[in-house]
């Protein structure tokens, strides 16, 4: 089946005063139709830079994608269209929600308004029908009395409401492809244990694919069916959610899996170090400064991309012993 | 919200009271007094005592105040030692005069600074930015009563033209009303326009950065949707507290371009009410505009509610 | 591990809430209603419960950060909301808070070794290098590099902070410290350096730990015992293995089984709550929980169930819990 | 769209901005007919740019002269000057005066208020017993001290006797101050400060202050044919500059300017200027209480010290001569003070008589003047350097006016730079001023010879004689120097060419009885 | 401080502003040797007189030499800038530290003062202080130092508010640390920077109101120069001698503008959102 969405060795710069740093580089994935596909990572890890160049929303400048191509529904190059071609993708054929629901929604307008908005932009509905339209999908993110919260403003509604407000309003044109950079982050748990349930109900309700941008690994493995580890601006590692769990092939993925507090063993696990800075970035694997199984190489050459099972690609001089030794 | 507007309007009885008190004494402390600013080079002792006398003024201080305060209250503010005239009504036809002239500057500025504000916060940092800021900057620096002069001798020399004389309510002609106060008003206006500028810009680029101008972008609407629906409805709280303190500043800081301009506002009646030391019109003034001060604070206070839902006051 | 160190009997902490023109009281906020424990010297008491249970009130009000509105509460037998301004502020030697917020509970204009020797000075007529002595000691055991002293705190990583907040804590050598949600700013990776720190301090120094945290991961971790909180009263307490194998309380169920997992091929039976947590303004009457409780019944509406302890160790407050 | 949005606020810019250019082409073309045909406009109302709001229009009360150049319009006296500053009649036909302390006045008849009642002997006599009763603190009242009755003879005449022979009472009758007023207007408003009803040229139609005093001609008149003006509106413009352009661009047919702007308003198109020596004079008062100024020689030297040409030059361009207590407008009053000794700029002689008074280093003091007037800061300021040349340091205190007339009063100051006005009669410039007694002297100074001579002044009724008496008065006060008498400055009246048979003197500057205004 | 001069390097439009502010500076300070003549020396033989060699900005009626009043100038306004801007800001800043931090009667009591003078008109409340204190350079300073304390009171509470609310304050009190101490060491260094910026800009609007201040006639007391002085001074010369009236705006307008850049720069510098 083709994907809904393709990124090609997608990099992104960023520029500062007189020099330019790279902050998300080599980044190659695919999302399947319905598949949610997860990216995981630290803060600062570029995931969610990489979500809003997809939205063609980097903050530029200083942002910039310096090279790649993002493919939507596989012919049309995101990156190459008009500023008015990607608006009508945008919040139409792909919609994204975002980390704070706090602030995510304009405190200034009511629900209704800010639902409405997205309607005005992409279709030529009546009013009346727009409402019709508003009052369908709030029932449909599963808030009762629609009529009644369409007129209230976002600072009266509670952080899981707003997180359902956000995603009827990226549900609203029906979207192929739903970015959810965070969405549960702010929530508490029984809260994010609805929102999470929520998104898979529509999943299969408007197949619509999913990427899924987290730090938990926890939601990762609740809902993903795909997953890339992202490690300083790169993808570290890419498979399907139970090998990643199970097998995992990047140390940095181990070390995250390990330092999974409580539930795995009793002993606590930390990954030493912090992540580099994008002025300080090691010249060749990234990781190699806080790596456990770090090898000369892996200070001078940063390693490949490859496939080192089915369907499973790590970015690890570990698996590419043989050309290690010929470089 | 209507217990919130009462409590503020009986938290002005304090202040007035204090401004009451305070202007009244700081009025007996100024040396000189109405007898002999009246009498001048003629003063005779006699004159003095009669005038003193007919003034009140041989009275205790306590009793002076009582008696000016009593007054108020019951709405009257006695009547000006100078002219004779009545002094509320005075005060009532002047504010007129300094309301609108406060408002046409004010007005003046926006249509000056809003734009201005929001290009340069768009195009933040750049030739552009600098530019706007430099002339919003001229506007604030150059004293009032020069750019006013300037204006007048420019004006009237090169173009032969002079606002006409003899000020005329807006009510009565409003085209030779509007005449007289554009000249003013843009003095005024310029000046107001740097800080305008200055708050629209930085609340704008404030506003930029927040989290939902994101899912407004990321629900497909162009930048101009982004910036006019979105950016400046927000921004419009900060700038509207410092238009407000401009609008309450203007109304009683217009007394040097009212002069130039030959303008009958309360700034002049003030002006020359402490020229002149005529007691109760300084004292009635200053008491009407704080108090139209106080009210204006409040009701940009309960503007921000209707502009900002999450501002609700109990 | 026998000797009570702190005890909380019946403690309130409500806010009012005031309306109308003259600004009257109209209300409360019962963001702390009654709460009652224990915590034993050297161990390691959790507080668990979702934003808005009133947790972090509770922290602040047992060191009289916030001052309690009512019941008691015994640092040493001694109840120290009876205690002068004077008195209180000697006794803050023996009680330290550990901050939530790496970022803004920091002064930034002071340096390391200003804020770690802060309580020092604060404390004790001490000379400065006595003082630096003690600072260096704590740094080096926090593990920070003691080439940093002099720098400023946003010239660190949010771990770093932490590290600092805690040496500042840690320097007066107290018997009790509330840490209130230290590690949940913090990344994931780091998140274990910041435990297995405080986990070993507490061995080091005889530390008893008051933890606050909304992640039950974390708390099952580290815990020798767990409170599950739920509108402002605790509605469940037990050793940490117990709570978490046998839960008695249905919030404490769901607020489990809500818990992500770690595994992609266990599937979880999954209880999903209804609705937000009402407003601590105005709690519902009876059992707190009954409007979201799924097992609900006609007496939770009414009947306010009591802080009972129903197997060894093991306190619950729900009529459905038989004893 | 940004960009339309732009273009639509340059649009309103522009069309604010044209709106008051389309006005000004009006206006202009209006100022260039001005000087054009010999017709009369059709509007004979007058413009008059004012310098200063009028402080009240009671003419017994208000003496400011902003307010008099007001009322003089409104109200007649009985009598009034002429040229040479010799009392007319006026409300009198004539008068008579059977002896010394006897005058007989009769009225002219058929004058008529302006609300339509004639006035008689019982409004005059109303009017003086006004200003003679306490009660109404007129500023006029010491003037008539020695009346000591008033008899109505008959509706067309009234007779004043003094208690003793009173020399200035005639040009104390003249004064604008002594005007008659209708005794039923009073009683109905309390005071003349809002209701004015004169028998003058001019009815008062509207006073807002700040804003202008509109004025409108009396019908009935006594002189036939006059006014010619159908109105005066006085607009309140404070502001130098304002004025300027205000005239310049004809928006006002007259206004005043001071000397420093005399030379642009001279380069206008349009306009011409009309001076007149007037009857004020500068002057610095001397604190004669207090040290150093109690020694006459310290007086003296600072007199020797000023060069009062420069003062002429510098404050008033020019415009200004030398002048002692009496200045050369009063006419036959005044003495020609260049030639006095103490006129004679001598920085040698001044020091000796420093040196003699123990100063030989000379002072530190404080020269305080009024804020309001740059003339006298900028004769501060002159002042102040040229007394350096004798070694006297002073430090400039700028008052604020309501400030500076308690100064005054209080003679609470070391040297107060001021101007004075020297009234009608040489009485008020000698006796008023510098008499032990007189209710202006503040400068706590008494000289008997000049309190004798005053007091000759006073009683002396044969012109002669008192002229040669105030000669003497004046020689002996610029002696003593109570004050530093320095320049009396021209007035300049700036009118429109349009504005015909207007040309101001020292006695009645604002005459626009027969004033018309041309196309 | 380093970081913020680091920065304060990259921020060109700062850099004018911190330049010009410090040739105003330096002309203030070294005015006196800097002037060719002495600023109240009249030379009557060449009054009025066109920028020349010897009076480089010209001469006023006086025949005084411009250049050295406009750099006499530079002295008195900014030390009126400087000392008034330091009375208010000195009171503003105990008034609202203490406003701010206890939040109690003393609070309302110091907030409705400040309402008091805050709703008294700038100008007319200045003009009346300088009417009853009489009119002198110290006195208008005094003034404008009173009109401007409720700005800063303002200012300083509400910054004291907003720091009064961050942990760093809990955790000083959690600590033992005693009220005045925290006052000092954890909550005033912490409001500065609003106070900063808020004393750059305040500065400039003190030389406009001492400028108005003598339009009105109060203010400094000739023949000493101030620029608002000279500007008002030179009103009625604008016409046949410019140079009087445009070498003191000239001045005015680029020092209130430098004032204004640093402000400008140091507030966003100073602001830890834009960091």
């Amino acid at each position: 089946m083709a994907p809904i969405l393709q990124i090609k060795d997608l990099q992104i710069d960023v520029k500062m005063d007189e020099e330019v740093l790279n902050v998300v580089k080599n980044i190659n994935l695919e999302i399947g139709k319905r598949e949610i596909y997860g990216i995981v990572g630290e803060s600062g890890s570029g995931k969610s830079l990489t979500s809003l160049a997809i939205m063609g929303l980097l903050a530029s400048p200083p942002l910039q994608v310096s090279k790649g191509e993002i493919f939507f529904e596989e012919d049309k190059d995101l990156l190459k269209l008009s500023s008015r071609e990607l608006r009508k993708i945008r919040g139409n054929k792909i919609s994204m929600i975002f980390q704070e629901p706090m602030s995510a929604l304009d405190p200034l307008f009511t629900i209704e308004d800010q639902l409405m908005e997205s309607l005005k932009f992409h279709t030529k509905l009546s009013k009346k029908e727009m409402k019709r339209a508003c009052v369908k999908i709030i029932e449909k993110v599963g808030i009762p009395r629609p009529e009644q919260i369409m007129k209230e403003y976002p600072h009266q509604l509670s952080g899981g409401m707003r997180q359902r407000i956000m995603i009827a309003i990226a549900m609203l044109c029906n979207p192929k492809l739903l970015i959810a950079d965070e969405p549960t982050t702010a929530l508490d748990v029984t809260i994010q244990a609805q929102i999470l349930d929520l998104m898979k109900e529509l999943r299969d309700d408007f197949e619509t694919s999913i990427l899924m941008i987290t730090h938990d690994l926890g939601v990762i493995a609740e809902t993903c069916q795909r997953v890339a580890v992202m490690y300083a601006g790169e993808i570290v590692e890419e498979t399907d959610v139970v090998s990643l769990f199970h097998r995992p092939k990047h140390p940095y993925t181990k070390g995250l899996l390990k330092s999974m507090v409580g539930d795995r063993s009793d002993a606590l696990y930390s990954i030493p170090g912090k992540v580099p800075s994008v002025e300080q970035m090691p010249k060749g694997c990234r990781f190699v400064t806080r790596c456990p199984e770090a090898m000369d190489i892996c200070e001078k050459v940063s390693p490949d991309d490859l496939e080192v099972a089915d369907n499973h690609r790590c970015k690890c001089w570990l698996y590419q012993k043989e050309m290690a030794n010929h470089v | 919200m209507f217990a919130y507007i009462l409590r503020r309007l009986l938290m002005l009885i304090p202040v007035l009271f204090g401004i009451s008190v305070f202007i009244f004494l700081i009025m007996k402390m100024i040396p000189g007094d109405v007898v002999s600013t009246i009498l001048g080079t003629e003063a005779t002792d006699e004159a003095r005592s009669q005038l003193e006398k007919q003034f009140g003024l041989n009275l205790p201080i306590y009793q002076q105040y009582l008696q000016w305060m009593g007054g108020v209250l019951t709405g009257d503010f006695g009547v000006s030692l100078r002219t004779g005239k009545p002094i509320l009504g005075d005060i009532i036809s002047r504010f007129g005069l300094t309301l609108e002239l406060t408002l046409l500057s004010a007005f003046i500025s926006w249509i000056i600074a809003i734009p201005l504000g929001i290009v340069a916060a768009l195009k933040r940092n750049t030739s552009t930015d600098f530019g706007v800021r430099i002339i919003s900057l001229l506007g604030v620096s150059v004293p009032n009563f020069a750019l006013a002069t300037l204006l007048l001798l420019v004006l009237s020399l090169a173009f032969s033209y002079y606002p006409p004389a003899g000020y005329v309510s807006l009510f009565e002609e409003p085209m030779k009303n509007l005449q007289m106060m554009v000249l003013p008003a843009f003095v005024l206006g310029t000046a107001m326009a740097g800080a305008v500028m200055r708050m629209t810009r930085s609340s704008i680029l404030e506003v930029l950065r927040q989290d939902f101008i994101r899912t407004i972008r990321a629900k497909g609407a162009s930048e101009r949707i982004v910036i006019f629906n979105h950016a400046l409805k927000n921004a419009m709280i900060p700038i509207l507290t410092i238009i407000g303190m401009q609008i309450g500043t203007l109304l009683g800081g217009t007394v040097i371009i009212e002069q130039i301009f030959s303008l009958p506002g309360l700034g002049q009646m003030v002006l020359t009410a402490i020229n002149q030391r005529d007691y109760p019109v300084v004292q009635g003034a200053v008491l009407f505009i704080a108090t139209v001060f106080v009210l204006i604070n409040l009701f940009v206070d309960v503007l921000y509610s209707y502009l900002d839902p999450r501002i609700t006051y109990k | 591990m026998s000797e009570t160190l702190l005890k909380v009997e019946a403690l309130e902490k409500f806010f009012p809430v005031k309306a109308g023109i003259f600004k009257r009281t109209k209300g409360y906020v019962k963001a702390v209603n009654d709460v009652s424990f224990e915590v034993k010297a050297k161990e390691t008491l959790s507080l668990v419960g979702e934003s808005g249970c009133g947790k972090s009130t509770l922290g602040r009000s047992i060191l009289r950060i916030l001052e309690p509105t009512g019941g008691k509460v015994l640092f040493n037998d001694k109840n120290i909301l009876d205690y002068s301004k004077q008195d209180l502020r000697k006794m803050r030697r023996d009680m330290q808070l550990v901050f939530q917020d790496p970022y803004s509970s920091l002064n930034p204009r002071m340096t390391v070794r200003e804020l770690v020797s802060e309580p020092l000075y604060t404390h004790f007529s001490i000379s400065k290098m006595e003082a630096d002595q003690r600072v260096d000691e704590i740094l080096e055991k926090v593990g920070l590099p003691l080439e940093h002293s002099k720098r400023y705190p946003h010239q660190f990583s949010g771990g770093q902070r932490q590290r600092i907040s805690i040496a500042r804590a840690l320097v007066l050598k107290p018997k009790l410290v509330v840490a209130d949600e230290p590690v949940s700013a913090l990344d994931v990776s780091i998140q274990a350096q910041i435990l297995k720190l405080l986990v070993d301090l507490q061995e080091e120094f005889d530390l008893t730990y008051l933890f606050i945290s909304h992640d039950l991961n974390v708390v099952k971790h580290i815990s020798d015992r767990v409170g599950v909180m739920y509108l402002g009263k605790i509605m469940e307490l037990a050793d940490t293995e117990a709570l978490y194998e046998e839960p008695l309380h249905p919030y404490t169920k769901a607020l489990l089984s809500a818990v992500p997992t770690s595994d992609p091929l266990v599937k979880k039976e999954r209880i999903i709550l209804k609705g937000d947590v009402p407003s601590p303004t105005d709690p519902p009457s009876g059992c707190p929980f009954h409007q979201r409780c799924p097992l609900a019944e006609e007496k939770c509406q009414n009947v306010l169930p009591e802080f009972v302890q129903v197997r060894p160790k093991h306190w619950v407050a729900c009529h459905l819990v038989e004893q | 769209m940004k960009k339309n949005w732009m273009a639509l606020l340059m649009g309103i810019v522009m069309a604010t901005l044209l709106l008051s250019a389309c006005s000004n082409e009006g206006s202009s073309n209006e100022a260039d007919a001005d000087g054009g045909s010999g017709e009369a406009a059709t509007e004979q109302v007058l413009k008059i740019g004012n310098d200063q709001e009028p402080a009240g229009l009671d003419p017994h009360k208000v003496p400011a002269h902003s307010s008099i150049r007001i009322y003089e319009k409104i109200y007649d006296s009985l009598l009034t000057f002429d040229e040479d500053m010799k009392v007319q009649p006026e409300l009198a036909e004539k008068w008579e005066q059977p002896d010394e302390t006897t005058y007989v006045f009769t009225l002219r008849e058929g004058v008529k208020f302006h609300n339509g009642r004639e006035m008689t002997a019982e409004d005059v006599k109303y009017s003086f017993e006004r200003i003679m009763d306490e009660e109404t603190a007129s500023i006029a009242k010491s003037y008539f001290d020695k009346v000591e009755s008033i008899e109505v003879v008959s509706p067309t005449e009234i007779k004043f006797t003094l208690s003793e022979p009173y020399a200035p009472f005639l040009s104390y009758v003249a004064s604008t101050n002594a005007a008659i007023v209708a005794k039923e207007v009073v009683e109905e408003n309390g005071d003349l400060n809002q209701a004015a009803v004169g028998t003058g040229p001019f009815k008062l139609d509207e006073w807002l202050p700040d804003n202008h005093v509109k004025l409108s001609k009396n019908e009935d008149y006594y002189k036939d044919g006059q006014p010619k003006l159908d109105g005066i509106t006085y607009l309140t413009m404070k502001d130098e500059s304002a004025r300027l352009a205000a005239i310049r661009t004809g928006e006002v047919h007259v206004t005043t300017l001071s000397s420093q702007s005399i030379p642009l308003a001279e380069k206008s198109d349009g306009v011409e200027i009309k001076s007149y020596q007037s009857t004020e004079y500068s002057y610095v008062g001397f604190n004669v209480n207090k040290e150093p100024f109690n020694d006459v020689k310290v007086r003296q030297a600072i007199s020797l010290a000023v060069d009062r040409k420069e003062v002429a030059d510098v404050v008033w361009k020019g415009d200004a001569v030398l002048s002692g207590p009496i200045p050369e407008s009063m006419g036959q009053w005044a003495i020609d003070v260049s030639q006095e000794e103490l006129y004679q700029q001598n920085i040698e002689k001044a020091k000796e008589l420093l040196a003699e008074a123990g100063y030989e280093d000379g002072f530190e003091t404080v020269i305080s003047t009024a804020s309001t007037y740059t003339d006298m800061v900028d004769t501060a300021q002159l002042l102040q350097q040229q007394l350096e040349a004798i070694g006297i340091k002073a430090e400039i205190k700028q008052l604020e006016w309501g400030q500076y007339i308690d100064t005054w009063t209080n003679g609470d100051h070391d040297m107060l730079v001021g101007r004075n006005s020297s009234g009608s009669d040489p009485d008020r410039s000698i006796g008023f001023f510098f008499s032990t007694d007189g209710s202006a002297n503040v400068w706590g100074f008494s000289d008997e010879k000049i309190d004798q001579l005053a007091e000759e002044g006073r009683t002396t009724i044969d012109p002669e004689k008192r002229v040669e008496i105030y000669n003497e008065a004046q020689k002996r006060v610029i002696e003593q120097t109570p004050n530093l008498f320095l320049v009396s400055p021209e007035k300049f009246f700036i009118v429109r060419d349009s504005v015909d048979n207007y040309s101001p003197t020292a006695n009645e500057p604002e005459n626009f009885n027969d004033v018309v205004i041309m196309e | 401080m380093k970081e913020i001069i680091a920065r304060l390097k990259k921020d060109k439009v700062g850099i004018v502003g911190v330049i010009g502010v410090g040739l105003v500076l330096v002309l203030g300070l070294f005015g006196p040797w800097l002037s060719p003549h002495d600023s109240t020396e009249m030379y009557k033989e060449h009054m009025l007189e066109g920028p020349s060699a010897t009076y480089w900005f010209g001469t006023d009626e006086f025949g005084r030499d411009i250049f050295s009043r406009v750099v006499e100038g530079a002295r008195v306004s900014l030390y009126v800038g400087l000392i008034s801007v330091g009375i208010g800001a000195s009171l503003g800043f105990v008034f609202g530290l203490i406003a701010g931090f206890f939040q109690n009667w003393i609070d309302n009591l110091i907030m409705r003062i400040m309402d008091i003078l805050f709703a008294f008109p700038d100008i007319l409340l200045a003009l009346t202080i300088v009417a009853v204190l009489g009119p002198n350079l110290e006195n208008t300073m005094i003034a404008i130092g009173i009109v401007f304390t409720p700005v800063f009171t303002r200012t300083v509470r509400a910054a004291v508010i907003a720091v009064k609310e961050m942990e760093f304050i809990t955790s000083a009190k959690a600590i033992g640390v005693k009220t005045h101490k925290v006052i000092f060491r954890h909550v005033s260094p912490n409001v500065l920077a609003p106070f900063i910026v808020q004393s750059t800009l305040a500065l400039s609007g003190a030389i406009l109101t001492e400028a108005a201040l003598s339009f009105l006639g109060l203010g400094i007391q000739p023949p000493n120069p101030s620029w608002g002085a000279m500007l008002n001074e030179s009103r009625q010369y604008m016409e046949i001698a410019p140079w009087i009236a445009i070498f003191p705006a000239l001045f005015i307008i680029v020092t209130i503008f430098c004032f204004n850049l640093l402000g400008d720069s140091l507030r966003d510098l100073l602001d830890p959102k834009l960091k």
